[in-house]
């Protein structure tokens, strides 16, 4: 048929067929498997010859058309009944794969399009104005009165001039425990500030501390979030899984 | 409060609203009818009529921007666009949860027939979509709904603005 | 282009911008003089004169805002509110604050004997403290103090107000 493989990466199985389909002008309701499956599985190669990675699920996908292609080759008992019964071809369920997937392709398609026509639509510059972000105290201090306040700096002195502790333990924290505490941290929260994990910690458990968030980042545990420049840090979890199995 | 007052107020709300302020809200603001701010908000529309500025009605509600015919003078100030273009997989992906929704990861992978863990971290992370609980059923599978700014980041009004559904639309 | 494009891109740029925009860079970019660029401003805060918007001047740039008499609606609009009273944690910061001031955070952590800088932004989004400068020495770290909304609040004149200490007389 004199096809040139399509080097272009595809998404997956399905837009390489759809793409079969195309440049050979083909009725997605009549797929000559036979023949798809001959093109599908030379583009495979091409890749293999390119020594590129083939997906599982290119294989999985050739897998599939191969057993399609052997149904079809079977010898038909009743040939008059395959034309009126139609959801009995092999083909009809990877059709609705395919109609459903380029379905969402076009929606991709149309979502470019309305993206494009909307950057050109410039909203207000200065977004973070102060008037805006500034939360409404209603109840700016509570209760509290002028000389409980007084009363609580008083005893603040009186503690501070307890005499200091005589000895302070020196704790050395590895990372490995402070991963483990971070973990304990992070359970079942969807995010966590970086300030948060960071609560009391001396500055040797802050360095501990934040290099155990960069191994959890190198683990794909979590990610790191940062909105702007010198703004908050939030960690979140990325698998739940681990919640799942645990 | 006269219609001219509220149509002034109007004006400012839409301009200082963080996100697109809907007519109801609006209302239920100035305790005045829907169809009244709606004509009010016209009045606006038209006051503006010549100037830069436009409102657009975009992910349930209004906001001022600047006309189109503009946006090549905002670029040579310097002012970044939004939000970076998706690529294809995450428009996909988009495109699907935005039907489906809500919808699991698994669901998502079976319409697209490939992995979408790195799409799906992308859309995350750009806000364009959100967890919306978990399924019932083995494993609790995350579910996944599109954002309002999904909304904005495309310039639609609302879902009904996509497409009908036609996947037996075969040529 | 003609004076009145010039304006309309004048106005888009101003509302485009990320921060106030200078005479100088809207003159650069459209390559007209600053005082053609100030003469065309006029112009456009004469458009916006019924309206709610104004182009205020600020910071050495121009900016758009609702003009102030509608401020009480945008407060009304969107901002949160917050209704819950003082930490204890804030309350022993702003004590000392009130009794020390100006002082440093580092000499605040010290009379509470842990760190205080969750209550130290708190009080300074409240509005109950302010900066005041910074101390001379390694790091000039800077120096805190209450405001005159603290003041305010309790009724105070002054500072001298405040009721006076005597540490013997604690317990």
């Amino acid at each position: 048929m004199g096809y040139v493989v399509q080097l272009d990466a595809y998404e997956g199985p399905f837009d390489l067929l759809l793409d079969l389909i195309v440049k050979n002008e083909i009725d997605i309701w009549d797929i000559p498997i036979a023949d798809i499956t001959q093109q599908y599985l030379e583009y495979l190669h091409s890749l293999q010859v390119r020594d590129l990675a083939i997906g599982g699920e290119f294989l999985v996908m050739a897998a599939t058309l191969l057993r399609i292609k052997a149904k079809l080759l079977l010898p038909q008992e009743q040939i008059g009944l395959e034309e009126s019964e139609e959801e009995e071809d092999p083909r009809e369920e990877l059709v609705e794969l395919l109609l459903r997937y380029r379905f969402f392709k076009e929606v991709a398609v149309f979502l470019r399009d309305r993206y494009q026509a909307s950057v050109y639509y410039y909203d207000r510059g200065n977004r973070t104005e102060e008037l805006d972000v500034t939360p409404v105290y209603t109840n700016l201090v509570g209760d509290i009165t002028l000389n409980e306040l007084a009363g609580m700096y008083r005893e603040l002195l009186v503690e501070a001039q307890r005499e200091p502790p005589i000895h302070s333990v020196v704790q050395r924290v590895s990372v490995q425990e402070r991963l483990a505490l971070v973990r304990i941290q992070l359970m079942g929260q969807s995010s966590v500030s970086f300030g948060q994990l960071l609560q009391n910690n001396t500055a040797s458990e802050i360095v501990v501390t934040f290099l155990a968030v960069l191994e959890l980042v190198r683990l794909g545990e979590i990610r790191v979030l940062q909105e702007k420049p010198f703004g908050n840090i939030q960690v979140r979890p990325y698998a739940l899984e681990m919640e799942v199995m645990g | 409060m006269t219609l001219k007052e509220a149509e002034i107020i109007i004006e400012a709300l839409i301009f200082a609203a963080e996100r697109p302020i809907s007519c109801k809200d609006i209302g239920d603001l100035l305790e005045l009818k829907q169809s009244t701010v709606e004509a009010l908000i016209e009045k606006i529309r038209e006051r503006h009529g010549e100037g830069a500025l436009m409102i657009r009605s975009v992910a349930g509600g209004y906001q001022f921007v600047t006309k189109p015919e503009l946006a090549p003078w905002i670029e040579k100030m310097g002012r970044p666009v939004i939000s970076a273009p998706l690529t294809l997989a995450s428009t996909e992906t988009l495109a699907i949860i935005a039907y489906e929704q809500p919808v699991t990861k698994a669901q998502i992978e079976e319409i697209r027939g490939v992995r979408s863990d790195s799409a799906l971290n992308n859309l995350l992370e750009r806000g364009l979509i959100c967890e919306l609980g978990r399924k019932d059923g083995p494993g609790r599978p995350i579910l996944y709904g599109v954002t309002e700014k999904f909304l904005l980041h495309f310039g639609l009004r609302s879902l009904d603005e996509l497409p009908p559904i036609s996947i037996r639309s075969a040529k």
